[in-house]
């Protein structure tokens, strides 16, 4: 009798490529194990995810959101305790960080994924205009401007009309190098840094300026408006999560450049968002938790990381040992790890973990800004209050 | 089978009294017609007979057997409702053999029972249709086909010809009659058409207010109407009612006559009056006169008569058609 | 002949008006249908346009009918649906027939205890729901669909069918009691035929949110084998979500089923068949 | 005989034998309902009485009640919806209930034809389902798509076009006109029966009296029609105050922008289940839907026990 | 003001026709009363000549105007459904006014004419209350009220008392009468009551199956009518209808004599026969009887009579009031 295991995602994109190689693979080598991929709208995910758990009915396999959401389902006995599992010896300190409890005494997911954000522009635009890939702030409104000037491209492609698209593609892409990656992200959860302090401000003040650059009516444009905005040609920059890569490449008829946050001034140290975004975990309820661990084996495999990282160019692995990727534009994003200083995004560990939500909230202000309803500061001041309200840091 | 008792029945809606103790004897095969002014409580009383309104108080016996706690489906009754009441999703056929086919009667012994109904109300033709696509007397028909297929010990029938037209009307009046010589059920039948009831009718119970008036045959009571009330209404055009001491009449405080018992002539009479109003039906003339000695007058003359308004007339009373009452409006016999 | 009861100017502008909304509420629909069959950059450069040769295109629908058991899925939605009207109606009828017939204690306290579910959403059940389907083992069933859906269409179903039910007229009911109907008989046989049309009315009020539904769905039986049509493609939605073809493909298709469910029950819309009961 | 001498004591007043079949037709309805709505509703609702501490759960009687109303963050955001709602409603029965009403009004003029189209034509939004009226109309107003621009260029309206759903002025109106557009049809179809209840006779009689087109509406129609009238706006009223799905395709979870269109059932929606990085508060989600129950039981007694009782029903 | 012209009117509901060609004249002031059987037309006229229904064919003038085009409110009528059509929310005072204020009449005016009305109708007391509160009665006058304040020059009845009892029917009728001689309106009214039609017209018209049979004053169409239907439909009971053969009679195929002009008597008379069956009314008596000459024979005494079935008794005819009827059923003068 062949057991079946089901995995829980948000990932519905990935849906093809588990069906057609990554289950065929792991099945091939574990016969008597089926595996089923099932992805729910990440919208819905949360919510449905934590319902079925409650009531005992979720999967084997669970993905896992980075950080907060997933430690609470791991402190509700929902997630086994994955520390010794095989395979785990493959990742960084680093790269098990998002799903280790505050202590580092257990780990319950096993990451799997981590994506990066920088700036993917249009080429061709490029090459017309004349205009060469921008490093410094200067440099990058210079582009914008000449690209305005012209008029045949809209000079970036955003919206804020889902929020969060402001929050992840603007904020968080280019405020590590204003606070300066990981040691003003420390310092703010140890209450050593505000909010409202100029490295978090700063980014914001850049934020609202993009305004001007952005095409018409983008406080109603959707994140796929954006997306089409881009791969239809008609827009010369877009702010990128490296997950991108993947669409753009079948989507897109002209040719793809990407660089990474332009600095303040040349010579600056630059910083990357290289967040942690998905891992897999077990549901402590599994009636095959033997099976389901050797799949987690196997997905915390340099094989798995292989087929996964070439199959999704832009979710890069984990794993410690390198993956060969073969798309030129990843290479060009995970390249950025080298001269630049990677973090995580700021508001995804511990400080989302009371209401109101810093992610949540963040995302509002961020939209808010760029859609002028609210100033840099104003944005800063309201959410330092909301994380006030709740956050009390240890001194 | 098919007596009826009812002793002291009482019924009230809240703390309206409707009926206010009603006792009536009905034999077997007796045609027994209910009639009294709107709202006197007809309806009701046949409802409660039916089994559909619980009366407050009281006992009924259908062939000596009480039943007041007896559905209305186990008391062996058919009722024809003054609004048809008919299936209207069913056809003919079906609304007549609902009730035996709810019965568990055979199909066979079902075919049988409605072709019979069907046969004696002519409606043959329209077995297949549905009520929608019938006439009002066609579905009159139908409604009283469907009591006499289960060929109940008592039939109920609430103003079953109010609503149809005259010739309609007479005609179905007749079937009825004929129904009830033949099937020699109990019929108890509600109307305010005064020729139904008089035609019909072994025993016409007058009601009022909740309460009988009066029991008894049709001519007992348009010849020798227990009160004032049963005389006015039995009888139409209504009955004359003339102040006793202005006729010099003593030992009454009302008389009444008859428009019909009141003969004219140009030339002499008892009363001279001049000529209201009249009305010519073609085999009746109706002519309203006023006269000092009674008053406004009604006389009924048989065919034509050519009285105008204003004719200086004398009337002429059949002192023996004269009814006359006390102060308690009680007929003094 | 000119016509004394009917202006044609009047007339004119009524149907003007009438055209002029329907246009508003087909619009959008019309304007998905069509760009369903258009390629990706017509559907970007000339989305008023309807297809031309040059960019028609069935590309969305291949990859609609590709992706997922879709057939499947409208067997499923087809499945729930139809068995939870059907419950719906049963049950819901019965019980306004009970509220709308008797007089009997308690009778307006139940009828308020079976509105209180108007006013809250079921959804907030979830957990408990889902924790008793567990306990029951109906997870990923249709049968707990059918169970929450039949749950959630009752109370307005029998707040409608009360309010009808107490127009059958009481001869009608009160004949077949004296034609030796029992009280179930008169139901089943009287009173449910007659209330056909009120019938159809909570039939397509019930199905709407039914058929359109994604949370229940999503956590009662997200199952490849239990998935409903509308949870299928907002997956689609979700992954091919710059893929306008597929998503425009999705949803035409998506359309069909409930409209040629609407258009069965709304034969019985509106007009009642009593004519003829009563004179 | 007079009416005041009731009882015979030897007649007894009449009992009549349990009727079970009541027990029968309630039955199903009632165990259905109450097991799989009512029960899991009550169990939710009481966790409205409890709150988590250390893990624990612990009864916290109405302290989440006074953390709701309290609480600067809690109460600002359960007012703006609050408030949102309020408007949200309001434009449903300014908008949707006058059109639905003008729809059924035209509808139902007799000898006109094409009418069972033109009925099935304006239902048809209301069964779609809200992924698809979202999409569509997020596409529809999208500036990058130009549907709306320029449809607005060709009566000469572009310069008022602007993206509506991204700007908080905006949003919620347009949202709510989204709205409308969806649920036109069910005012159209209830005071369409209504309408068509009226007896000839009494629409005949108002021609004979020259009372005719605009005034027969206001002066016959309209009255006989208010009680269905009633009906649609408590079910509006329940309704709209229990919306949730379409804000939520349309302006996702956090009903942008900056909670403008941000109603009580997205942010019970958000708060009970949670969303992205928030944890689902299942206590005070709990607290946040008893209170909209509160509002809603509210406006329907307000219903039933003030304006109905007032308003007449009329057999024809 | 109030004349009314018909001229070949035709009406089909899609290829059925219901009036096949009506030709009419109305003088102003006429009392005109329809009557005929049940679907033969009559409301489908009314409706035509109200322009509540358009004819397919023919024209209609109102005071020498033709009309065809002009909508109801504009052709100065006023018109009592069968089913009164209240205003169910509107009181009597509004019921009545409203016409004249959306005419746009001085409120003093609409006081006046509606207290005139209320006062003429005996409505006084009910003025404030909403037609669920009336008694059938009260409605129908209200019904009638709403017509009179507006002064139409042509009033149209529809079975205005179809749905009244006995007692109001006989009030409400003398009511319209008094109104008839008050208004000296025009009036148009549909009935299948033959007292009211011999009661209160001037003119009757006698319609079957969508045509007109006989027009003529009531008390001509009941001594002369044109023909068997018209003979049978006016008078009830019915005329005795005799095949002219049998009773040796030549140049007529069918002869016609009413129940009240053939006497009776147990010695001697034309025909012999046995009785059948005998209805006592109190004020009458019908006699149905079989005789070999006739057939079934029914016949109509004045006052209270003892024949009983199977009694023989002869019966002779009135021979001048005997109708005669051709081949084709035409009266033969
Ligand atoms: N369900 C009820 N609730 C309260 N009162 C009622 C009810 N049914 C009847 N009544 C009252 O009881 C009285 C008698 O009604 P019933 O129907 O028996 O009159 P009726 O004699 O049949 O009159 P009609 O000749 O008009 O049919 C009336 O005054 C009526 O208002
Ligand atoms: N709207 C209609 N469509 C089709 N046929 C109709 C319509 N209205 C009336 N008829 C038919 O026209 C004929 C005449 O109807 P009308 O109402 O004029 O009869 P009537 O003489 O008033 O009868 P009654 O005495 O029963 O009222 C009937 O056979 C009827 O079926
Ligand atoms: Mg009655
Ligand atoms: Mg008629």
């Amino acid at each position: 009798e062949d057991v079946t295991l089901t995995i829980e995602s948000w990932r519905n994109d990935d849906l093809s490529i588990w069906q057609e190689k990554l289950i065929p693979a792991f099945e091939a080598k574990n016969p008597g194990i089926k595996v089923v991929f099932s992805p729910t709208a990440p919208t819905e995910y949360n919510a449905a995810l934590n319902a079925k758990l409650d009531a005992g009915s979720a999967g084997d396999l669970i993905t896992c959101r980075p950080f907060d959401a997933s430690l609470e389902l791991y402190n509700k006995k929902h997630l086994a305790d994955l520390t010794s599992l095989a395979g785990m010896e493959n990742f960084s300190p680093v790269a098990k960080s998002a799903w280790t409890t505050d202590d580092g005494s257990a780990t319950f997911c096993v990451p799997m994924a981590s994506v990066i954000h920088g700036f993917i522009y249009n080429k061709d635009a490029f090459d017309k205009l004349g205009i060469a890939v921008p490093t410094t702030e200067d440099e990058f409104f210079a582009a914008l401007d000449k690209i305005k000037a012209d008029g045949t491209y809209v000079p970036m492609a955003m919206g804020t009309k889902d929020l969060w698209e402001a929050a992840t593609m603007g904020y968080q892409n280019i405020g590590p190098t204003y606070w300066k990656g990981e040691e003003g992200r420390a310092a703010l959860i140890k209450g050593e840094q505000k909010l409202t302090d100029a490295g978090w401000v700063e980014p914001y003040r850049v934020l609202a300026k993009w305004k001007d650059y952005l095409g018409d009516g983008f406080e109603a444009q959707t994140y796929p408006d954006s997306q089409n905005l881009f791969t239809l040609g008609r827009a010369a920059i877009y702010p990128a999560g490296s997950w991108e890569i993947g669409l753009f490449n079948s989507q897109a008829d002209f040719k793809m450049g990407a660089f990474p946050p332009p600095v303040k001034a040349a010579g600056d140290t630059c910083y990357i968002s290289d967040h942690n975004d998905i891992g897999v975990g077990l549901n402590a309820k599994s009636a095959h938790a033997e099976e389901a661990k050797k799949l987690l084996s196997w997905i915390a495999s340099p094989e798995f990381a292989d087929i996964y990282a070439n199959s999704l160019p832009g979710f890069f692995s984990l794993n410690s040992t390198a993956v060969k990727m073969a798309d030129p534009l990843a290479q060009e994003f995970v390249s950025w790890r080298e001269k630049c200083k990677p973090t995580i995004r700021s508001t995804y560990q511990i400080l989302s973990r009371g209401t109101p939500n810093l992610e949540n909230e963040t995302w509002v202000e961020s939209a808010n800004v760029i859609n002028g309803t609210d100033t840099p500061e104003v944005a800063g001041e309201k959410l330092q209050k909301g994380l006030d309200s709740w956050y009390k840091p240890a001194k | 089978m098919g007596s009826l008792q009812l002793k002291s029945i009482r019924k009230a809606f809240g703390t309206h009294e409707v009926l206010k103790g009603i006792d009536l004897d009905v034999t077997d095969g007796e045609f027994v017609i209910f009639v009294g002014p709107s709202g006197c409580g007809k309806s009701t009383l046949l409802r409660v007979i039916a089994g559909l309104e619980d009366a407050t108080q009281g006992s009924i016996r259908i062939d000596g057997q009480e039943v007041a706690t007896v559905p209305p489906a186990k008391r062996g009754i058919a009722m024809v409702f003054q609004s048809y009441a008919l299936y209207p999703h069913l056809t003919v056929k079906d609304n007549m053999g609902l009730g035996l086919k709810q019965a568990g009667a055979p199909a066979q012994e079902i075919e049988t029972r409605v072709s019979k109904a069907s046969k004696m109300l002519s409606l043959d033709p329209y077995l297949a249709r549905r009520p929608a696509e019938l006439s009002g007397g066609q579905r009159q028909r139908v409604a009283i086909g469907r009591a006499i297929v289960r060929e109940p010990k008592l039939f109920l029938f609430d103003e079953p010809l109010s609503n149809l037209d005259a010739a309609l009307r007479v005609q179905t009046r007749l079937e009825i009659a004929r129904l009830h010589r033949e099937l020699k059920a109990t019929m108890i039948y509600v109307t305010h058409d005064q020729v139904e009831a008089m035609t019909l009718a072994d025993k016409i119970v007058v009601l009022s207010a909740g309460a009988i008036e009066q029991v008894g045959s049709p001519m007992e009571l348009y010849n020798h109407p227990a009160n004032v009330f049963v005389a006015g209404f039995i009888g139409s055009p209504q009955m004359n009612f003339i102040d006793a001491g202005k006729l010099g009449e003593s030992g009454a405080k009302t008389v009444g006559i008859r428009p019909e018992h009141i003969a004219l002539s140009r030339e002499s009479g008892d009363w001279k009056g001049k000529v209201v109003h009249v009305e010519h039906l073609g085999a009746d003339t109706i002519v309203y006169m006023e006269t000092e000695a009674t008053g406004l007058l009604t006389v009924r003359l048989f065919g034509e008569h050519q009285y105008a308004t204003d004719d200086v007339v004398f009337a002429t009373p059949d002192r023996n058609s004269m009814h006359r009452f006390d102060a308690n409006d009680r007929a003094i016999r | 002949m000119a016509k004394a009861t009917q202006s044609p100017i009047r007339s004119g502008f009524v149907h003007l008006a009438l055209i002029a909304y329907t246009l508003i509420a087909l619009f959008p629909v019309f304007l998905t249908i069509i760009n369903s069959f258009k390629a990706k950059n017509a559907i970007f450069r000339e989305p008023m346009a309807v297809p031309t040769p040059s960019t028609f295109s069935l590309v969305g629908y291949e990859t609609v009918l590709k992706q997922g058991d879709f057939l499947l899925y409208f067997q499923n939605s087809f499945v729930v649906t139809v068995v939870s009207i059907f419950f719906v109606l049963l049950f819901g009828a019965m019980a306004a027939f009970a509220l709308s017939e008797y007089r009997f204690r308690g009778n307006t306290a139940m009828g308020l205890y079976l509105a209180i579910g108007i006013m809250i959403p079921i959804r907030l059940g979830t957990v408990a729901i889902l924790q008793g389907m567990v306990a029951a083992n109906l997870v990923n069933t249709l049968t707990a669909l059918i169970l929450v859906y039949t749950a959630q269409g009752l109370p307005l179903a029998i707040f409608i069918l009360s309010e009808f039910m107490r127009t059958v007229s009481d001869d009608l009911k009160n004949a077949g009691r004296i034609d030796g109907l029992s009280e179930y008989a008169i139901f089943f046989r009287l009173v449910l035929p007659l209330v056909r049309p009120a019938m159809a009315t909570v039939a397509v009020f019930t199905m709407i949110p039914i058929w359109n539904d994604l949370w229940f769905p999503l956590i009662l039986a997200p199952g490849e084998s239990t998935k409903t049509v509308t949870l299928g493609s907002q997956m689609f939605i979700g992954q091919f979500v710059t893929n306008w073809n597929a998503v425009l493909a999705a949803l035409s298709l998506a359309i069909f089923p409930v409209l040629v469910l609407y258009v069965i029950f709304s034969r019985q819309l509106i007009r009642g068949i009593t004519a003829g009961a009563v004179k | 005989m007079s009416a005041t001498d009731h009882s015979d004591p030897d007649l007894p007043t009449i009992k009549r034998p349990f009727r079970w079949h009541i027990v029968v037709f309630l039955a199903p309805a009632v165990i259905v309902y109450s097991a799989i709505m009512i029960l899991p509703l009550i169990e939710t609702l009481r966790l409205s009485l409890f709150n988590t501490v250390e893990g624990q759960s612990v009864f916290v009687g109405l302290g989440n009640f006074s953390t709701l109303f309290g609480d600067d963050r809690w109460a600002a955001s359960f007012w703006n919806a609050l408030k949102n709602n309020l408007i949200f409603f309001a434009i449903h029965m300014v908008v949707q209930n006058p059109i639905g009403v003008a729809l059924a009004a035209m509808l139902s003029i007799p000898k006109l034809r094409f009418v069972s189209f033109y009925r099935t034509a304006i239902f048809l939004p209301t069964l779609l389902s809200f992924v698809i009226v979202g999409f569509i109309w997020k596409l529809i107003l999208s500036p990058l798509w130009g549907v709306a621009p320029w449809m607005m260029d060709l009566v000469g309206l572009k310069a008022l076009f602007s993206p509506w759903l991204g700007k908080p002025g905006s949003a919620l109106i347009a949202v709510s006109l989204i709205s409308v557009w969806q649920y036109v049809g069910i005012p159209m179809m209830l005071i369409y029966a209504a309408l068509l209840n009226i007896p000839d006779e009494v629409i005949e009689a108002a021609e004979c009296d020259g009372i005719t087109g605009w005034s027969q509406f206001w002066k016959i129609k309209l009255p006989l029609i208010l009680p269905a009238i009633g009906i649609i706006s408590i079910l509006t009223f329940v309704g709209n105050f229990n919306a949730f799905d379409l804000i939520y395709t349309v302006q996702g979870a956090l009903a942008g922008p900056d909670g403008s269109t941000d109603i009580l059932g997205t942010l019970l929606y958000r708060t009970f289940f949670g969303f992205q990085l928030q944890l689902g508060d299942r206590s005070m989600g709990a607290t946040i839907a008893t209170v909209m129950f509160l509002i809603i039981l509210a406006g329907v007694s307000f219903y039933l026990f003030i304006i109905q009782r007032r308003m007449r029903r009329y057999q024809f």
